[in-house]
């Protein structure tokens, strides 16, 4: 039993402290909102705790590691996680947005008379989840981490529970959530089968029997060995089939619009930027782990996917007038043009550094446009929470014109127009893929930002310019932006936000050095 | 960092700051924002002249320089890197000075939302003054955005008629060109990996590197469909004079004059003298597409009726020249359509200048209803002429140079000279349009909508503040006309280094123009080509 | 053929004729009692193949936890068949699904059978009671309690995520099924 | 000396720039500006004449440069140039004077004299340059001026098209003439004309027909031959003086003049061309002279018809001939324009000869000045006119009979419309009340008449000339003095003139308001009416094919440029829209379809079936 | 076992699994839905007690563990969304969920 005492020592559990405060932190909301004396009017301090919380816990993380204590690349708790500079990135990624998302989540509870505590709780439950996930090293972490998220996601798309679309999309999402876990589990069965009985199988490898068949550094070698194997094959495919359904890549986006379009706001912008991020940081971490060895067998696919990806997310968006919708859709293309970015990392001539470094950069990039964005998305009063049209935001810049600013900025940064962060992340991606001589995905890419145009500049347009003939039929809706009120600290966090994607876009020094 | 270059960045940021404060709307009066705006426009103005002046011709490649190198961008190579060299340095003057005269009409337009109107106007003068600054291309082109941007913006808020699907289709089509000759930018970044993204390094590295010819020409196709688009080149050109018809007259004539020379000076400047192969390799197909841009837009010109709309065809008609002079792989005709895109510039933003002076009295653009302008205004109709004749490649302004310098080089290739026959007939197109929109406009008698609009106000002649930026445009293409070695020369000198290599390859294909062999007899001051290129060439 | 063959057969008979029955049969109770039925015969190939602790949490949580919340839940809600005629769409789209489906199956016992069928010499390889730890590897055994000593060992990090993944999935069907007192104004 | 030269060029241009900035407003200081300039102009072009003497002065400096072409501004004064120069500067000058009588009571004097002057400085720039490129600048300058003052009464539609009609008809020619210098350039590696003149002397087989041909389009264009002749007489709706200056003395000449300064390029084909060429000219404007009831277009076809006879001088290789042709025409046909718009500017601007009539007796000084004119130009015996127009004839009889019997039948139709013109104008009895109140013009109007009388008179004798300005044209008048048939010639001379006026009085004298000939030759005189239908062709031709194919292509452009690739490509995106939104059915088991199809394709990819 | 091998397992497993995929796809019981997810999960689970078994290997069935605790949890979220579901729209059935849609 001594060996398992080792197993046992290999639990640093300091290692984690980030996870662990935030799980603390979320069982300290979820307790503050059990004994708050909410029936004598006194508001819950769970909302202002978690937010403050998160950004302390946020701040102190970037600097402790990504300034003072980078960490280097190391393994722990037997090989379930691995940890490293850039998972940490990662980290201070999930944290940050998981910390905006409690801002507008404030918001948008208060607004909606929902309960406070248990949202902020399964928010930070599920950023430690996508933490932990992002540092998973062995399929079983990975899957339960990816449980753990996704069963927090399935509540909190279903938050609203007086909407009945907000339970719709939590029972959609829930339905291919498990679906494709179910997917990925398969493949992870395929994959677990064939390493652990090589012989029986037909698989070449002998090592086999002291290490770990489910984890990462075996399955690199294992893959590598037996490239042509056909469950492998299906194994990894079907792997990849569970991380296309998270990161809304073609055949497996069609949820996205359904359930961007139900959720609560809050919760659109924490799919939209952290769920998927977790996947593409997941299939980063997967194609440069265990599928490593085969990445001529995936290319082919992920080009194909990336392609159809980007044509389906752009032109499905063209046709939309529902903001939520289109956005989920411009976001289906996003994940074609990341792929993009994870093909060329495949490709990269030496390191991959360059690559992953311009997947963080737009990853980055696309939170703060995305946010932005959605927290302008959310201080509008439409008559149904997720009715957002694009009338509604006709003539915005006359009426609130600094919303009308950071919602502009927001938009042309994810289109990808200059001066915004959005242009030099494309930018920096068209390189990669130049580099990466990935010629189709980026004639594919240029053909799909020009024409998410499209959509965008409509977007703007309503937003920009005056109507051409005032509502002349009596069912004038009620406007969504009269009666709209703001607390300093969102316009701050929003102005900031909106300062970040021009500042990034013109002066790129703090990553200078890594593209 | 000495006097010019703070100029030359004052240029540049001095607009973008008044943008901002009069974005931020920090000062309430339109009294003090006109100031604003006039000191802002005017400061560009006075620069570009003053460096045009002050730029040291005997120095090799650029003067002015100023370099951050701390952008970010610094792993990818890309510098914030400005400079002005003999062909940038008249197309920043060119700018400063239709920004000026697009300045002007802006602050007295009386458009509601004046300030907004002059920020964005003064963010585009901005980008414009930077994107021939630009020495780095990659700044390059990001100030060719920053232009563009205020284009969409403009044209949605205070265009005409169709205007919100105007900016639609304008803004997916040239972002389509943005991204094409981004592309073909990036592309160049990346195969030649030089340590900066700047014209010097690239061409020191091309030449090192010795790029092979396919590639060479991929990376020409990208950039030249990419500029292509972006200067309306033939069959990518509808956008142009739908756009300019739509566009209130100072995006018009900042867009027509000086925007879309950014392709033009891209393809000069860069893909050219950089990829000689790609040049060659393209020319045939682009001589027929600019042909295509000379005749066919030309006789669209001539079926117009929108006064408009036939300035913008027109416009469209004379970037075919320019292509023209870049097909042709040569000096001379490259520097040629730097020549012509200086003055198009001036002459084409004239044109829309004045075709919104002719709007604001008689409330139309169609010239049928025009008519006998003359004698109630006859200074803009002695404008109207000059800038129409100017348009048309009169001697004396400067549009002559560029474009006899067109078909000069034309000729020099026994397989062009079809092309120049062809080409030659658009002088002949572009009078057509050109005088009988001045014979509808002014002469004749006014029609019967016209009269009846007169008898209820009174059309009174140009005034001070229209005649004013008139005439520094209309002055400035009669300088560059009557005294164009000053220009000539700057073009020239750069223009020679840049297309050495091209010179020399097209030369060893082709039989050289006689030469007597008894040279000393005859004065040898005169313009008897090719001597140099006979000592310089080993095959001779 | 010996009797675990037979027994394999007959449990993976029940296993797989239970789903299926599951998913056609059109009245959700009986649904239910097909899939204890199938998830029972899994159980009892649990059994087969030696992982008793695995064949008891299976009768125990999906037997016994899982399907009685489903049937709870079918009478709560008082759901009855499929309502609607078949329409040729559903026909064809059931018919579209089931081919679609079986093509999934085909191919994956393809791949199986192309890799090294009938290399099953050693296919169920004895269990060796006394090795518990192989390298970073943990050795197949029917106790328990090398089940648990994995769990809280090597495991240790995913079974308190997986406890917190329980309290996430309890917090949120509490605030899906609890009535609040907060009232809309 | 390039002093001199630079003041006669510089003066004008000078004037031109103060008259339209300053002067706008101020017709009369205008218009006593722009005289003196002539004046000016006058002074320095006789001391550039006188002061050179024979020998001939070139001087150049950069103006321009890009790569190979290197264009300089140059002077060449040799004899051509100090001949026209003299005959600009002398001519221009007495029609400045004459227009300060003319345009008196105009209201856009500034802009009339402003236009004046830029022409000088155009015309000037054209006598001057040294190269082709100056030549073909200065030459589209004056086809500019020449469309500002045709488009001097802009009101009036006449004035307007046919200031625009002038402009692309040149443009026309220009277009010729352009690709002719650029084949030139390369060719000869220059454009110079002393370095031309070398190169072709030197090497003769550079000299190419197409060359030289395209190059005589630019003479084609601005002389108003054919088929470019159409817009010289509608250029007669500008003023007067105008028309006595630019479309009879100057600029229509400046064509002969590029041909004499190039005519080392020319080959024996394109010569002989242009000599038939010209002799038609010279009769079918002499036939459409004929039957026009408009005084000014009379002297118009009168000059087409005269400068047909100086092609075919130069065509028959006696370049000096149409030189001195075009000096004397210069003279008595400005005289007869000025004499005509004395007339005009007496009748009220009446300018239908048959409502004219006896005006030799309201205004004799006009009319006996106007008498010398058409004495000259029909070739009586020892005026100007017959000294140079003979001296053609006799050439062309040595030389090349065919040429010679056109422009002789040419000659007699001269003197016969010459005189229908005379006879109706100013014989018989006034035949309207405009005439009958006509009075005799002001001295600035007859002053220059009577200079410009006397020269039409004593024009001819070459010897009288300075040997600077004679010097070009004796060569070709001592090589056709030494042809034979002398004599023969001029009895041959004196009965066309003789035939020609006599018919004219038989036919015109004291005739009616209808045209006799009309009635009496109905189908010849339609047949001149129409002038071969060269209008309606053209028109046919706009109207019918440019108009329709530029719509025609306007509508191409619109369906398939706007319509197809662009609207299209965005038709076919907002159907791949539409159809990727059907996908959204909003039903679980339909999105279900998507995740086996994903599985299935996925799985297939694994297979290898899609061959990887 | 003599005569069965991991592949007789993994068959019935990718059996198991696809009938349940089948499910999910055809039926409209949000219910039966659900149950057939399940249905693929032990499809799962046979397949990967197999593999444990026949490679000696435990950490399969750990797996096999975490997956019914998901399992678990997840059909209990989701009936708990379906019984929230059921008291607005009165309906269980897929056609009846159709709000989110174009």
């Amino acid at each position: 039993m001594n060996s398992f005492l080792t197993f046992s020592n290999d639990n640093i559990w300091y290692e984690i402290w980030p996870e662990l405060a935030l799980v603390l932190g979320a069982v300290i909301v979820l307790s503050m909102d059990l004994f708050s004396k909410r029936e004598r009017g006194f508001p819950s301090m769970a909302g202002p705790f978690a937010i403050f919380f998160q950004g302390l816990l946020f701040s102190f993380h970037l600097f402790d590691y990504l300034a003072w204590h980078p960490t280097f690349d190391r393994t722990t708790f037997s090989g379930m996680l691995s940890q490293g500079f850039k998972g940490d990135v990662m980290r201070s990624f999930f944290l940050l947005s998981s910390f905006l998302v409690s801002i507008l989540g404030h918001r948008y509870l208060k607004a909606n008379l929902l309960r406070v505590g248990e949202f902020h709780h399964l928010t930070m439950l599920a950023t430690g989840g996508l933490m932990l996930l992002c540092q998973s090293d062995h399929f079983l972490m990975l899957f339960v981490s990816l449980e753990t998220v996704a069963l927090c996601f399935y509540s909190l798309v279903a938050y609203d529970r007086e909407s009945p679309k907000s339970l719709e999309a939590g029972i959609k999402y829930l339905v291919f959530g498990a679906l494709s876990s179910s997917l990925l589990l398969f493949g992870i069965v395929l994959l677990y089968g064939v390493g652990a009985n090589p012989e029986v199988w037909g698989a070449r490898f002998t090592g086999h029997e002291s290490m770990d068949p489910l984890s990462f550094s075996y399955l690199h070698t294992f893959l590598a060995e037996n490239p042509d194997h056909l469950l492998l094959r299906a194994g990894v495919v079907l792997v990849l089939s569970g991380m296309a359904f998270k990161i809304g890549a073609a055949p497996f986006q069609i949820w996205v619009p359904d359930v961007y379009h139900g959720s609560p706001m809050p919760v659109t912008a924490f799919l939209a930027v952290s769920s998927k991020a977790a996947g593409f940081f997941v299939l980063l971490n997967l194609v440069q782990g265990p599928f490593g060895g085969i990445s001529d067998f995936l290319l082919p696919l992920l080009g194909f996917i990336a392609t159809f990806t980007i044509f389906f997310g752009n032109l499905a968006a063209c046709a939309q007038r529902n903001v939520k919708r289109m956005l989920g859709l411009s976001g289906v293309a996003h994940a074609g043009y990341l792929l993009v970015a994870i093909m060329a990392s495949m490709l990269f001539p030496g390191d991959s550094d360059r690559a992953v470094w311009v997947l963080f950069f737009y990853l980055f990039v696309y939170m703060t446009a995305s946010f932005s964005v959605f927290g302008i998305m959310g201080l509008a009063r439409t008559s149904e929470e997720s009715e957002h049209d694009f009338s509604n935001y006709c003539n915005l810049a006359e009426k609130r014109p600094w919303m009308a600013f950071v919602l502009v900025c927001g938009i042309s940064s994810l289109a990808g127009i200059p001066p915004f962060a959005g242009f030099i992340s494309k930018v920096l991606l068209i390189s990669v893929a130049y580099e990466a001589e990935l010629y189709f995905s980026l004639a594919a890419m240029i053909i799909g930002v020009v024409i998410s145009i499209f959509y965008y500049f409509g977007w703007i347009r309503e937003i920009c310019f005056k109507p051409d003939k005032l509502h002349d039929d009596d069912s004038l809706p009620v406007d969504p932006w009269e009666t709209v009120t703001t607390s300093g600290f969102v316009k701050i966090v929003l102005i900031s936000l909106t300062m970040a994607s021009i500042v990034f876009g013109l002066w790129q020094a703090p990553f200078g050095n890594s593209f | 960092m000495n006097f010019d270059q703070i100029i030359l960045l004052g240029s540049i940021f001095i607009p973008a700051l008044a943008s901002i404060v009069l974005f931020l709307e920090i000062c309430k009066s339109d009294k003090i924002a006109k100031k604003i705006a006039y000191f802002s426009f005017g400061f560009p103005f006075i620069s570009g002249i003053l460096l045009f002046l002050r730029f040291d011709n005997s120095l090799e490649g650029y003067d002015f320089v100023v370099l951050f190198s701390r952008t970010g961008l610094q792993e990818l190579n890309i510098h914030f890197h400005l400079g002005l060299n003999g062909i940038s340095s008249p197309l920043f003057a060119m700018a400063g000075i239709v920004g000026m005269g697009a300045g002007i009409t802006a602050i007295h337009s009386g458009v509601d939302r004046l300030r907004l109107y002059l920020a964005l106007l003064l963010f585009m003068q901005s980008g414009l003054m930077g994107l021939f600054a630009s020495i780095d291309l990659f700044f390059y082109y990001l100030f060719h955005e920053f232009a563009l941007i205020p284009t969409f913006i403009m044209i949605g808020i205070w265009g005409s008629r169709d205007r919100k699907s105007i900016a639609l289709e304008l803004t997916i089509y040239l972002t389509l060109g943005a991204l094409v000759s981004l592309g073909g930018l990036i592309a160049l970044n990346v195969l030649v990996d030089a340590p900066n993204f700047d014209f010097p390094s690239l061409s020191r590295a091309v030449s090192e590197l010795g790029m092979e010819s396919s590639v060479q020409s991929n990376i020409f196709g990208l950039l030249l469909f990419g500029f292509g688009i972006l200067v309306a080149l033939f069959p990518f050109h509808t956008w142009a004079p739908r756009g300019y018809d739509a566009a209130p007259t100072s995006v018009s004539m900042l867009h027509a004059g000086v925007l879309k020379k950014f392709g033009l000076y891209g393809l000069i400047q860069i893909a050219s003298p950089l990829l000689p192969d790609g040049a060659m390799f393209w020319s045939p197909l682009l001589l027929w597409l600019a042909l295509g841009n000379v005749l066919f837009v030309g006789l669209v010109a001539v079926s117009q009726s929108n006064l408009k709309s036939m300035i913008g065809y027109g416009s469209v008609m004379h970037m075919g020249y320019c292509f023209l002079g870049i097909a042709v792989c040569s000096s001379l005709g490259a520097g040629s359509a730097v020549m012509l895109m200086v003055a198009h510039g001036l002459s084409v933003s004239l044109m829309f200048m004045l075709a919104h002076n002719l709007y604001t009295r008689t409330g139309t653009f169609e010239m049928d209803d025009m008519g006998g302008m003359a004698s109630k205004t006859p200074l803009l109709a002695c404008f109207f002429i000059a800038a129409t004749l100017a348009t048309i490649g009169l001697p004396g302004f400067g549009n002559f140079w560029g474009e006899f310098g067109v078909f000069l080089s034309l000729g020099e290739q026994t397989q062009h000279r079809l092309f120049l026959f062809l080409a030659a007939l658009g002088i002949i197109i572009s009078a057509i349009f050109g005088l009988r929109a001045v014979a509808k406009i002014f002469f004749g008698s006014a029609s019967e909508a016209h009269s009846s609009r007169k008898k209820n106000n009174q059309i009174s002649d140009l005034s001070f503040f229209e005649m004013i930026p008139a005439g520094i445009i209309l002055a400035s293409l009669l300088f560059l006309g009557l005294w164009p070695v000053v220009v000539s020369q700057r073009v020239d000198r750069e223009i020679q280094t840049r297309f050495e290599s091209q010179d020399r390859t097209y030369f060893s294909q082709t039989t050289p123009p006689c030469c007597p062999p008894e040279q000393e007899s005859l004065d040898l001051n005169s313009s008897l080509p090719s001597k140099e290129k006979f000592l310089s060439n080993p095959e001779y | 053929m010996n009797l675990l063959d037979l027994l394999f057969f007959f449990f993976s008979s029940l296993a797989a004729g239970g789903g299926l029955l599951m998913v056609v049969s059109k009245h959700p109770v009986p649904a239910a009692l097909f899939m204890i039925l199938s998830l029972v015969g899994v159980a009892s190939l649990f059994v087969l193949l030696e992982a008793f602790f695995l064949a008891i949490l299976q009768i125990l949580v999906y037997a016994g936890a899982v399907m009685v919340l489903f049937l709870f839940i079918i009478m709560l809600l008082d759901v009855g068949p499929d309502g609607g005629k078949a329409s040729k769409i559903r026909i064809l789209s059931g018919f579209a699904g089931a081919v679609a489906v079986g093509l999934i199956i085909v191919l994956l016992l393809h791949f199986s059978q192309q890799s090294g069928f009938g290399l099953s010499s050693n296919a169920w390889p004895e269990i060796n009671a006394d090795s518990f730890v192989n390298g970073s590897n943990l050795t197949f055994s029917t106790s328990v309690k090398n089940f648990g000593y994995g769990l809280f060992t090597k495991y240790m990090l995913p079974l308190q995520v997986a406890g917190f993944l329980l309290l996430a999935a309890m917090v949120g069907v509490i605030i899906l099924s609890k009535k609040f007192r907060i009232k809309k104004p | 000396m390039e002093k001199i030269a630079f003041c006669i060029l510089l003066l004008p241009l000078l004037s031109a720039l103060v008259t339209l900035l300053f002067m706008r407003r101020k017709g009369n200081v205008a218009s006593l500006l722009s005289v003196a300039t002539s004046g000016g102009i006058l002074f320095f072009a006789l001391i550039l004449i006188l002061g050179s003497g024979v020998e001939d002065f070139a001087w150049d400096t950069t103006w321009f440069k890009i790569a190979e072409w290197e264009l300089r501004f140059g002077f060449l004064v040799d004899g051509p140039a100090r001949l026209l120069l003299f005959v600009v500067a002398f001519v221009g000058c007495l029609i400045h004077i004459f227009s300060l009588g003319y345009m008196s009571d105009d209201l856009a004097k500034s802009r009339y004299f402003g236009g004046l002057s830029i022409f000088m400085f155009s015309m000037l720039g054209i006598t001057l340059a040294d190269n082709l490129i100056m030549i073909f600048i200065f030459w589209e300058l004056v086809g500019f001026s020449s469309y500002l003052l045709i488009a001097h009464y802009f009101s009036s539609k006449e004035a307007a098209q046919a200031s625009k009609k002038a402009f692309i008809a040149n443009r026309i020619g220009d277009f010729g003439f352009l690709i002719g210098i650029v084949l030139t350039f390369w060719t000869f590696g220059t454009v110079n004309l002393v370095e031309l003149s070398d190169l072709a002397e030197f090497d003769p087989e550079l000299l190419s027909t197409i060359l030289c041909l395209a190059l005589a389009c630019g003479f084609i264009g601005k002389s108003a031959q054919f088929p470019l002749h159409v817009w010289l007489p509608d250029a007669m709706a500008g003023p007067t003086p105008v028309s006595a200056l630019i479309h009879a003395a100057t600029m229509v000449a400046a064509g002969i003049f590029l041909l004499v300064r190039i005519d080392f390029l020319f080959t024996n084909e394109a010569s002989n061309l242009l000599a038939v060429l010209g002799a038609s000219m010279g009769l079918y404007a002499g036939f459409c002279a004929l039957v026009q009831r408009d005084i000014k277009k009379i002297l118009a076809y009168s000059t087409l018809s005269q400068l047909g006879y100086m092609a075919a001088a130069f065509g028959m290789g006696v370049p000096g001939i149409a030189l001195f042709h075009l000096m004397t025409h210069a003279f008595f046909k400005a005289l007869m324009f000025l004499g005509s718009g004395s007339v005009i500017h007496a009748c009220h601007h009446e300018q239908d000869i048959f409502n004219y009539g006896g005006l030799r007796k309201k205004m004799p000084f006009t009319g006996i000045t106007f008498l010398v004119g058409v004495l000259a130009i029909s070739g009586v015996n020892f005026l100007s006119g017959y000294f140079s127009k003979d001296a053609i004839l006799l050439v062309a009889y040595n030389l090349n009979p065919p040429v010679f019997v056109i422009l002789y039948l040419g000659a007699i139709l001269t003197a016969l419309y010459m005189f229908r013109l005379y006879f109706i104008t100013f014989e018989g009895m006034p035949r309207s009340s405009d005439a009958d109140a006509a009075r005799e013009s002001p001295s600035i109007m007859t002053i220059p008449l009577l200079i410009l009388a006397v020269f039409s008179i004593f024009g001819g004798y070459h010897s009288l000339y300075p040997q600077s300005i004679a010097g070009v044209i004796i060569d070709d008048l001592e090589f056709a003095a030494q042809l034979p048939n002398h004599l023969w010639m001029i009895v041959l001379g004196t009965f066309a003139w003789l035939a020609g006026g006599l018919g004219a009085k038989y036919l015109y004298f004291d005739s009616k308001r209808t045209d006799p000939l009309e009635s009496k030759a109905p189908s010849f005189f339609k047949l001149c009416s129409s002038k071969l239908f060269f209008d309606e062709i053209y028109g046919f031709y706009i109207q019918r094919i440019q108009d329709p194919f530029a719509r025609f292509l306007e509508v191409l452009e619109l369906l398939l440029i706007s319509g197809l690739l662009v609207k299209g490509s965005a038709g076919v995106a907002g159907m791949m829209a539409l159809i990727s939104k059907a996908c959204y059915v909003g039903r679980i088991h339909a999105y279900g379809f998507w995740f086996v199809v994903g599985t299935l394709g996925f799985l297939f990819y694994a297979s290898g079936f899609l061959g990887n | 076992m003599e005569l069965v091998t991991p592949h007789h397992f993994l068959a019935l497993g990718a059996l198991l699994f696809g009938i349940g995929f089948f499910g999910v796809v055809v039926r409209r019981n949000l219910l039966l839905v659900l149950m057939s997810l399940e249905l693929m999960l032990n499809g799962v689970n046979v397949a990967l007690v197999s593999f444990s078994r026949a490679g000696l290997n435990l950490d399969g069935s750990l797996f096999v563990f975490f997956i019914m605790t998901v399992a678990a949890a997840e059909v209990a979220l989701g009936l708990a969304l379906l019984v929230a579901l059921y008291k607005r729209r009165q309906s269980v059935f897929s056609e009846d969920m159709s709000l989110l849609r174009n």
